[in-house]
């Protein structure tokens, strides 16, 4: 076949119908994958959940409360046993990381110990910040481990400024970052009265 | 006559100077600073040292031999004052095979992938040093404790790492009077630290005989080490409790050790005194940056590295003084 | 079919037209019609981008080639005749044929030849050393040694005879790119028509001292004794300045000049052996400047017949 | 600087002479785009390639249209066109950018504002084509063929 | 502390084992080898031919154009045959070979040693004496004297410099000249001013030669405006360029000559050859040598004829040392090392020196270590190892950029170099591609 | 045309990495692990294929001038295509990709491909050429994390090869990926050209 | 103070070249020259500026009020792409002498993933319009320290005698990668 000739009309032609099956066939995939995309995003955030709170069998409704240092605000789930509330996952961040910006989700039972964490965004450095991820729940540790311990009861600082968790080795920034994350959370939260929120309201 | 004449263009005299000889009065310099390395470390500090020294010959030998099969030049003794050099720069702990990856690094990478001496244009020892740094944060910022009696396995901080400490975590300067050594025992070495690093006395004494002997010149020290004590200075006029003093930044870290013998290293280095300012300028500038805001609690490596890439700018724009061309 | 959709079209289109029409327009504005013969021509040469043609490397020249549509002073010497005729049938233009050449070194000063009477300490140069004097034999117009034309041969073809401190070209290798030539301070090397089997036969001499001071510096030198040029039934030798040189676009091969020459400084390489003198070969080795001399045909035989089996 | 290599002083350029008006000769210039010196640019056609053509008056020597020539400016000469040609409409987006924010704080007002402010720029250069035109000289350095 | 010039410099070890040697004149040859290319400049044309008698000091080979100098006989006797002989070149260069006979000069020379001082010969009459009389610059370069004191139109000579700086190692010959001869030379360089026309004249004497200074302040008190300057120790302090900007703190512009800052220098030698020509009409056939070298057994200075075989010099010297590794025509660092001792002495030949073969051989070259010794030692200013690199690479346009041009060759760069490298071989065949570069493209 | 030929080029031959030099961006920036070369390398692959497919199709419909615009557009879709598939099946990769899936669009492989190969040949060849070149890529992709998480963290796909202690961590960092990147070429062009 | 933050990160410690990867084409392409790579810091400073701008109010006013996020990585790259070419057609169209001078200073700019990457991450950062462009800008700057000074560092590669087989690019990457490792020493600068 003859290539067409270079005439406005031709190219206009050309032009729009190229743009025109590109952007049916997006406008199609795009469609079929919203439903998959906000899925994965929706799976994503409660395995997050999941794991850092005890067993439950429904969440509430999400809500945000202002922290008391740091601009933005925090968003709290709320996370049911029955009508019973067996924790509050917080997504909880920091600014002081190494590389700046670290988001964790943290869960605490209503009594206010650390049910658990899960970071879920970070850009610390590989082999040091990224330890994070598991170095303070590390069960055999006592020292570093910060699960079931109560903000309100230790010192949630690292040891070298006197606190009571051990940093990561050779990346205190990090854990720093972490800890002051974790106790941004805990101080946002801390003043709820888990009994107000009857579950079910809903 | 029995052989035929030589026949060359002139000139036909030569003067003393060779690259060997410099080298070996380099090492010599730095002699004073090992001796005193090895009596505050002890074993750690010998075997250090010889490795780091042994490993970066065979590795320049090895290398050139083998793999580029040129004509090698171990003769020179340029490995040997870069294995030197890289022993001074990492805790007398490091484990062996850490300094044996530090001296592949230093020599292939830092030196030989660029032909040799001469080529490079990144100091090789402080390529070896940083690679450390990055790769083992770790091992490379344990330091054994200073104590003469040369016991291992204890380890410290540097004076620069618990102001840093310090500092990030709030506490004013004021209130660290007790940890922080006088200037009496930064200036003789005894504190924690890099090996070669801890004595400022016996660095200084082996620069004023590099002086001498006109291996470097004043420019890049005291432009390196003037910069750190004004900008730090500046700093510490504005608020004491937040900065520490100009001198205690001259005499920690690797202040010294990197003004006198690694910044100076000549293939590295512009050539003309004014770009020797300026790079020494840029190098204290950095340092003092890295020190008070960064998150390292040195930065000369990173400096004299950085400056390294800005000697080829410096080069071409700072051009020697000229003879009769001014007009033009 | 979801309003998302619709947007998508809307907006997309609506971007894409624009952009695409800002973008055609400047492409007309703007963009070189690149011949695509271009491209077709730089696929067809050898992509040595020696400058051996003339032209800044070989894209530049394919350019040259498309552009000036005729190829009448266009040669790559790299990719030879076969190379033209494909750019010739590309372009659709008749090619010139060049016989192909290949680089001949004029000196046989070997050590034996030519004997040394001083040592050069300079730097290893040759452009150097003859800016320096005449060189570390009494002969100043022979091969200095240093490799300068070694060094600018990107084809690996000229190689030092550690022996004989010579250079000698590997004839497979060498393309005539020519840029020993313009590297040798000495002009010894020449670019000569390429015989069938690699045979050559030249004047290995570019001494014009007088014929008694030529002979006293070097053993083979060419006396200007015009025996040769009496000698050749094609009139190929002309003697100018002391010094024979034969045409190679004439010399038939015939052989006759070496025979004749007083000093052996005609060089003949890749012959097979003479009957006459195959028959004393121990004669060779008490003749010096004979044995010598075939010493570099026989290196230069083996090495060019080596890539072929 | 009392010395600076005059090789930093000059831009060179080669070229094709493509056609020859009066006094005037013009120079066909190859431009690469960033991609061009990347040594893939056969196999990579982003990498625009234009041709532009560089007037050259008052030259002396002989030239024919064909020939290689070197076309030469002086840096300051390219300093002076980045400065009109990207740095001052940079710095009169930015100026504006600024200033809209600070008096309107709505971003798209700020934002095409400041895009905006470059037609009136570029009017102003169009006006001052000529007086433009005087500053940017070139001259032929040598003929490479 | 003393003058010397503003940048750069080396100071190698002086090695002047001849200083103090009295003069000697040396017995005449049988056979002397006057080449025609003695000078700067185009070779004078020969005006005998084989055959011819000719006398000393009679006029041999013609100046062959402006720059150019005439060649007078050094020897009486029969011209044997013009040919090309292997001179201090290297090359094999056409010269005039005299088979001796007698030793008779021309009439008008006035061969008694009475100090003349006074003349009225007019400035151009001198200028025209020097010229006739082949009168070349002794310092080294060789450039015909008439030449240099024509001053050109447009521009003023300010003052006259005599250079008697000999900052290369080993030589004394124009120590000891001004030692022998001081009163002429100060007759010559009163010859000089006027010549030039001007009222003041600087002799630059480095401090190594104290007695020298001693001397020559004491004669120069009788001439106005003559004065000594004593210089420190440094070479190239003899380069013009640089004794002129020790003196007078002058710089002479990239590119130009001394006269564009109003100063002409001449050599101390120069000056005497000038004194002789003028006031005893005796051309200019002989000149001072230093034989000398750290295993000569006798070094000297030696009153050489011009055409005399250096071998006749060295054995004059204690003959050539069993481990000779190189012979220079000249100093260590400018001289030009020799193929042969069957080289004619020739106008310029400053000095022979002799050099052991450990001291001969150079060492082999390593990389560039980038220690900027050779810039902080280049006079000039230049970067010599850019200089060389650009030449290894062919970057002749980035050389020329480089201001290779102003390279005065001294050698310092490399004299200097720890890392062995033949920077001035390199920079030199960089000078001479850029200068054949610039050339063509004037014309 | 060989389409064997046609396809194995891309693997050493005229390795788009190695070889061109194209693509630098995705290749140093996505490389800290073999998995990230590999997807990487594969999301290119699934482009330049269908790029390659769709414009030799459409080549005969499109006039020369607007070639390019539209060669953009029709990348940019499946560019996009890519995002939104892994954003919805692959979160996790995706999130490790970010930036540099979008960057796809300005790959010079891409583009290149298709103007100077797709645009010229048959849908097959343009099919194979496009496979070829995108399984180079991907290939190199992979050795380069393969070699930097090997040396960086001891691991090769994530299993442990030596313990993690000993794993330079400068190899995962940025520096290490200019490294790594510079000795592979050398040891491939020592072995191309021998 | 954000404002300083933003452009210590984006020159220093989050160099695009040396940290993000980001227009290594024209990194290790037109760092050949000093004087061009200064030339080219400027006209990147002006087109990123430009890109940025335009690319955020697409953004912000066309593509996300329709729930169009999707279409970004499209409609930016074709934005970019016209830009440039509008940028330049004005400029020949309005001043042809400036245009020429231009045109022997500097390789034309195309769109290459710095400006793309810069575009998007100044959305994907959350930025508002000022620091978007603050942004921009220390990009561009980063991007014209790294390849200044290694545009000095290749010239001096090129006056030594690199061993054959680490020629060219290897050499060449491997440079940039001791240069990022000591642009690492900024980490945590802000
Ligand atoms: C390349 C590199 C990356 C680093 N990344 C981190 C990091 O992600 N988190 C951290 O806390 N420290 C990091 N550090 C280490 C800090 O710079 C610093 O050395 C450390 O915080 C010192 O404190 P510590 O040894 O007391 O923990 C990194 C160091 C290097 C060399
Ligand atoms: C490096 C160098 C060193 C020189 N040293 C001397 C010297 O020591 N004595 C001297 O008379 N001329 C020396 N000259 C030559 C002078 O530059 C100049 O040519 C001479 O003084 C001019 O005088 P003339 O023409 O009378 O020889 C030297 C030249 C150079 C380039
Ligand atoms: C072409 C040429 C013309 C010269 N013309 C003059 C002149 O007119 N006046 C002058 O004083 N010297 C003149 N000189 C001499 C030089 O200044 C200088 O003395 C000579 O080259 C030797 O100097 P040197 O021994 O320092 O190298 C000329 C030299 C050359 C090469
Ligand atoms: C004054 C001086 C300082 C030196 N400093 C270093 C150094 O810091 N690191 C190093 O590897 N080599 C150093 N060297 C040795 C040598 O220059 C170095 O190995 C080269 O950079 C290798 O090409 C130094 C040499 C001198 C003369
Ligand atoms: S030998 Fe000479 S002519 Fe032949 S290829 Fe080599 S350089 Fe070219
Ligand atoms: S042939 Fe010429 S270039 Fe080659 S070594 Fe001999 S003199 Fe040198
Ligand atoms: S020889 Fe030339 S470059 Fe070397 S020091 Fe002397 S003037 Fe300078
Ligand atoms: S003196 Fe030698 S080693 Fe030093 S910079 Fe000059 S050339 Fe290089
Ligand atoms: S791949 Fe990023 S600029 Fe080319």
């Amino acid at each position: 076949m003859a290539k067409k000739e270079s005439s406005l009309k031709n190219m206009l032609i050309a032009l729009f119908s190229v743009t025109f099956i590109a952007s049916a066939s997006l406008g199609l995939v795009e469609n079929a994958t919203r439903g998959a995309i906000a899925e994965a995003a929706r799976i994503k955030q409660e395995k997050a959940i999941k794991a850092v709170l005890p067993e439950f069998d429904k969440l509430g409704d999400a809500f945000m409360v202002k922290p008391k240092s740091g601009p933005d605000s925090l968003e709290v789930f709320p996370a049911y046993k029955g009508s019973e509330v067996v924790g509050m996952a917080i997504k909880t961040y920091t600014n002081s990381g190494f590389s700046g910006h670290i988001s964790v989700m943290a869960g605490f039972k209503p009594d206010g110990t650390i049910s658990g964490y899960s970071v879920l965004e970070h850009k610390e450095t590989p082999g040091l910040g990224t330890k994070m991820v598991t170095w303070f729940r590390d069960a055999t540790k006592a020292k570093q481990n910060v699960i079931g311990k109560n903000p309100g009861n230790i010192n949630l600082t690292v040891s070298k400024d006197g606190g009571d968790v051990d940093a990561i080795t050779a990346a205190t920034i990090s854990s720093r970052a972490f800890l002051d994350a974790l106790q941004r959370a805990y101080d946002s939260v801390k003043d709820i009265d888990a009994s107000t929120m009857k579950g079910g309201s809903k | 006559m029995s052989k035929f004449l030589t026949i060359s263009p002139s000139p036909h005299v030569k003067g003393e100077e060779s690259v060997q000889k410099i080298m070996l009065w380099v090492i010599l310099a730095m002699v004073p600073a090992m001796v005193w390395s090895f009596v505050v470390f002890g074993m750690g500090a010998i075997i250090t040292t010889s490795v780091a020294i042994l490993s970066c010959v065979f590795f320049e030998y090895a290398i050139s031999r083998f793999i580029l099969k040129t004509e090698n030049s171990v003769g020179d003794l340029s490995a040997f004052l870069t294995g030197m050099l890289l022993a001074f720069n990492v805790p007398s702990s490091l484990p062996i095979w850490m300094i044996i990856i530090g001296a592949l690094v230093a020599i292939g990478i830092g030196k030989l992938s660029f032909g040799g001496l001469g080529n490079n244009p990144f100091n090789p020892a402080l390529v070896g040093r940083v690679f450390l740094l990055i790769s083992f944060p770790v091992d490379m910022t344990s330091w054994p404790v200073n104590n003469n009696s040369g016991v291992d396995g204890v380890t410290g901080a540097t004076p620069l790492g618990l102001v840093k400490e310090a500092i990030s975590s709030g506490t004013p300067i004021s209130q660290l009077t007790d940890q922080v050594p006088s200037n009496m025992d930064l200036f003789f070495g005894n504190i924690g630290g890099s090996l070669g690093e801890i004595s400022a006395i016996a660095l200084i004494l082996g620069a004023l005989f590099m002086l001498y002997k006109k291996v470097i010149t004043w420019h890049i020290p005291v432009s390196i080490l003037g910069t750190m004590f004004v900008f730090a200075g500046l700093l510490w006029t504005v608020d004491s409790e937040q900065f520490m003093n100009p001198m205690f930044h001259l005499l920690t870290g690797g202040a010294m050790l990197g003004a006198l013998y690694m910044a100076t290293d000549m293939v590295t280095s512009p050539m003309t005194p004014k770009g020797q300012l300026i790079y020494g300028i840029g190098i204290g500038i950095i340092t003092i940056s890295i020190r008070v805001f960064g998150a390292y609690p040195e930065g000369i490596s990173f400096a004299i590295l950085i400056m390294n890439a800005v000697t080829p700018l410096l080069n071409r724009y700072c051009k020697p003084k000229d003879f009769g061309r001014r007009a033009k | 079919m979801s309003v998302t959709i619709l947007y998508t079209i809307v907006t997309l289109s609506a971007i894409g037209v624009l952009a695409a029409t800002i973008l055609y327009l400047t492409a007309q504005k703007f963009k070189v019609y690149e011949d695509p013969r271009i491209d077709d021509v730089d696929e067809a040469l050898p992509g040595a981008n020696c400058g051996g043609c003339g032209y800044a490397g070989c894209r530049a020249f394919a350019e040259a080639c498309v552009s000036k549509n005729e190829l009448s002073d266009l040669f790559c010497p790299v990719g030879g005749n076969d190379c033209m005729t494909d750019i010739a049938g590309i372009l659709g233009l008749e090619a010139i044929k060049k016989d192909p050449r290949v680089a001949v070194v004029r000196c046989n000063g070997t050590c034996e030849n030519r004997p040394k009477t001083n040592t050069y300490d300079g730097a290893v140069s040759c452009a150097i050393a003859s800016s320096l004097y005449g060189g570390d034999t009494n002969c100043s117009f022979g091969c200095l040694g240093c490799g300068d034309c070694v060094e600018v041969c990107d084809f690996d073809a000229i190689k030092m005879d550690p022996e004989t401190g010579l250079p000698v070209v590997i004839d497979d290798k060498c393309v005539a790119c020519g840029a020993c030539v313009d590297a040798c301070p000495r002009d010894l090397i020449e670019l000569r028509r390429k015989m069938p089997k690699d045979r050559k036969i030249f004047v290995g001499c570019r001494n014009m001292d007088k014929g008694a001071a030529a002979k006293k510096a070097c053993t083979v030198a060419c006396i200007g004794c015009t025996k040769c040029a009496k000698e050749c039934p094609f009139d190929a030798i002309t003697i100018e300045n002391n010094l024979a040189f034969i045409d190679s676009d004439k010399c038939k091969l015939c052989r006759k000049c070496v025979v004749v020459c007083p000093t052996n400084a005609i060089q003949e390489l890749n012959f097979p052996p003479r009957k006459v003198k195959a028959e004393k070969p121990a004669a060779k080795v008490e003749a010096k400047p004979v044995a010598k001399k075939e010493k570099p045909a026989a290196t230069n035989n083996e090495e060019s017949t080596e890539p072929k089996n | 600087m009392s010395k600076q290599n005059s090789s930093l002083k000059k831009i060179k350029h080669s070229g094709i002479v493509s056609r020859i008006e009066g006094a005037t000769i013009i120079v066909s210039i190859t431009n690469k785009s960033a991609c061009a010196s990347c040594h893939a640019n056969g196999t990579c056609t982003s990498a625009d390639k234009q041709d532009k053509e560089i007037e050259v008056h008052n030259y002396e020597g002989s030239v024919k249209v064909g020939n290689h020539v070197e076309v030469i400016c002086n840096q300051e000469m390219g300093i002076k066109a980045l400065f009109l040609g990207y740095l001052l409409p940079f710095l009169l987006v930015m100026l504006v950018l600024i200033t809209a924010t600070i008096i309107t704080d709505r971003e798209e007002i700020a934002g095409i504002s400041a895009l905006a402010v470059l037609v009136p720029y570029y009017i102003v250069l169009a006006l001052l084509k000529q007086k433009i035109k005087k500053s940017f000289t070139f001259s032929i350095n040598r003929v490479l063929e | 502390m003393l003058k010397t010039f503003k940048i750069g410099g080396v100071h190698p070890a002086e090695n002047k084992f001849s200083a103090g040697k009295q003069i000697e004149t040396l017995p005449i040859p049988d056979m002397v080898t006057v080449p025609i290319a003695q000078h700067i400049g185009a070779p004078s044309t020969p005006v005998v031919k084989k055959g011819d008698e000719v006398k000393v000091g009679q006029l041999l080979a013609q100046s062959a154009g402006f720059v150019s100098a005439n060649i007078h006989s050094p020897v009486s006797g029969k011209v044997f045959k013009i040919d090309d002989v292997l001179d201090s070149s290297g090359y094999k260069k056409k010269a005039i070979i005299i088979k001796v006979e007698g030793d008779e000069w021309e009439e008008t020379i006035d061969r008694s040693t009475d100090l003349v001082k006074q003349t009225d010969l007019s400035p151009k009459e001198i200028v025209d004496r020097v010229a006739q009389s082949g009168i070349v610059g002794l310092g080294g370069a060789t450039f015909p004297t008439h030449v240099k004191l024509a001053v050109p139109q447009g521009m003023t000579a300010e003052m006259l410099l005599i250079n008697a700086v000999e900052c290369e190692p080993y030589l004394t010959a124009d120590h000891q000249l001004m030692m022998e001869k001081g009163a002429e030379i100060m007759v010559g360089i009163d010859l000089l001013m006027k010549a030039i026309g001007v009222k003041k004249a600087i002799i630059g004497i480095e401090n190594n030669k104290p007695d020298a200074i001693k001397h020559l302040s004491q004669l120069a008190k009788e001439y106005a405006g003559v004065e000594v300057c004593a210089l420190k120790v440094q070479y190239p302090q003899g380069g013009e360029k640089q004794l002129i900007n020790a003196a007078t703190g002058r710089e002479v512009p990239s590119g130009a000559l001394p006269i564009s800052v109003g100063c002409v220098v001449n050599n101390v030698g120069t000056a005497y050859a000038v004194y002789e020509a003028v006031m005893k009409n005796k051309p200019l056939f002989e000149r001072v040598v230093t034989v000398t070298g750290k295993s000569v057994s006798k070094p000297s200075n030696f009153m050489a004829r011009v055409g005399m075989s250096v071998s006749q010099l060295v054995e004059a010297a204690g003959g050539l040392p069993e481990d000779t590794g190189k012979v220079i025509s000249g100093g260590p660092m400018m001289g030009k090392a020799l193929v042969t001792t069957d080289v004619p002495v020739t106008k310029g030949t400053s000095g022979v020196l002799i050099m052991r073969e450990e001291e001969a051989t150079r060492r082999t070259m390593k990389n560039c270590i980038r220690c900027a010794k050779c810039v902080s030692a280049c006079p000039m200013g230049l970067e010599p190892y850019l200089l060389m690199t650009y030449a290894e690479k062919k970057m002749w346009e980035e050389s020329e950029d480089s201001f290779v041009m102003d390279c005065i060759e001294c050698g310092s760069c490399s004299y200097t170099c720890p890392a062995d490298r033949p920077l001035l071989d390199y920079i030199r065949l960089g000078k001479g591609t850029v200068g054949q570069i610039m050339r063509s493209r004037k014309k | 045309m060989n389409q064997m030929n046609n396809f194995t080029k891309g693997f050493i031959k005229e390795n788009p990495v190695f070889v061109l030099l194209l693509g630098m961006c995705p290749t140093l920036g996505v490389t800290s692990s073999a998995i990230n070369g590999l997807g990487m390398g594969l999301a290119t692959t699934f482009v330049l294929v269908m790029a390659n497919i769709v414009v030799s199709m459409v080549k005969n419909f499109i006039p020369d001038k607007v070639r390019i615009p539209s060669f953009i557009v029709i990348i940019a879709t499946f560019v996009t295509i890519v995002e939104l598939v892994m954003k919805g099946y692959l979160p996790a990769l995706f999130d490790s990709l970010g930036l540099f899936i979008p960057l796809i669009v300005v790959n010079c492989v891409v583009l290149g491909r298709a103007e100077a190969f797709a645009s010229k040949n048959n849908l097959l060849s343009s099919l194979i050429d496009g496979l070829g070149m995108g399984l180079g890529f991907a290939f190199a992709l992979t050795l380069l994390g393969g070699v930097r998480e090997f040396l960086g963290a001891g691991t090769i796909f994530n299993m442990t090869v030596y313990p993690e202690k000993y794993g330079m961590l400068l190899f995962i960092l940025a520096p290490g990926a200019f490294i790594a990147l510079g000795y592979l070429i050398a040891i491939i062009n020592h072995f191309r050209k021998a | 103070m954000e404002y300083i933050v933003i452009i210590i990160a984006a020159i220093l410690s989050n160099n695009i070249v040396l940290a993000q990867f980001l227009g290594i084409c024209p990194f290790l392409g037109v760092s050949k020259k000093i004087s061009t790579a200064v030339g080219m810091t400027g006209a990147v400073t002006f087109v990123m500026t430009l890109a940025t701008i335009v690319t955020y109010l697409v953004q912000k006013f066309v593509l996300d009020p329709f729930g169009l996020g999707f279409l970004q990585t499209i409609s930016f790259i074709l934005i970019i792409a016209s830009l440039v070419q509008l940028v330049e057609i004005v400029l020949k169209k309005v001043s042809p002498s400036l245009y020429q001078a231009l045109g022997v200073f500097l390789p034309l700019i195309t769109t290459n993933c710095a400006i793309l990457g810069v575009a998007i991450l100044t959305i994907q950062n959350d930025y508002n319009l000022m620091e978007g462009v603050v942004y921009a800008i220390a990009s561009a700057v980063g991007f014209g320290v790294a390849l200044i000074l290694f545009a000095g560092l290749r010239e001096h590669l090129d006056l030594i005698n690199v061993p054959k087989g680490m020629k060219g690019t290897p050499v060449a990457l491997i440079v940039a990668g001791i240069l990022a490792m000591a642009f690492m020493g900024f980490a945590g600068l802000v």
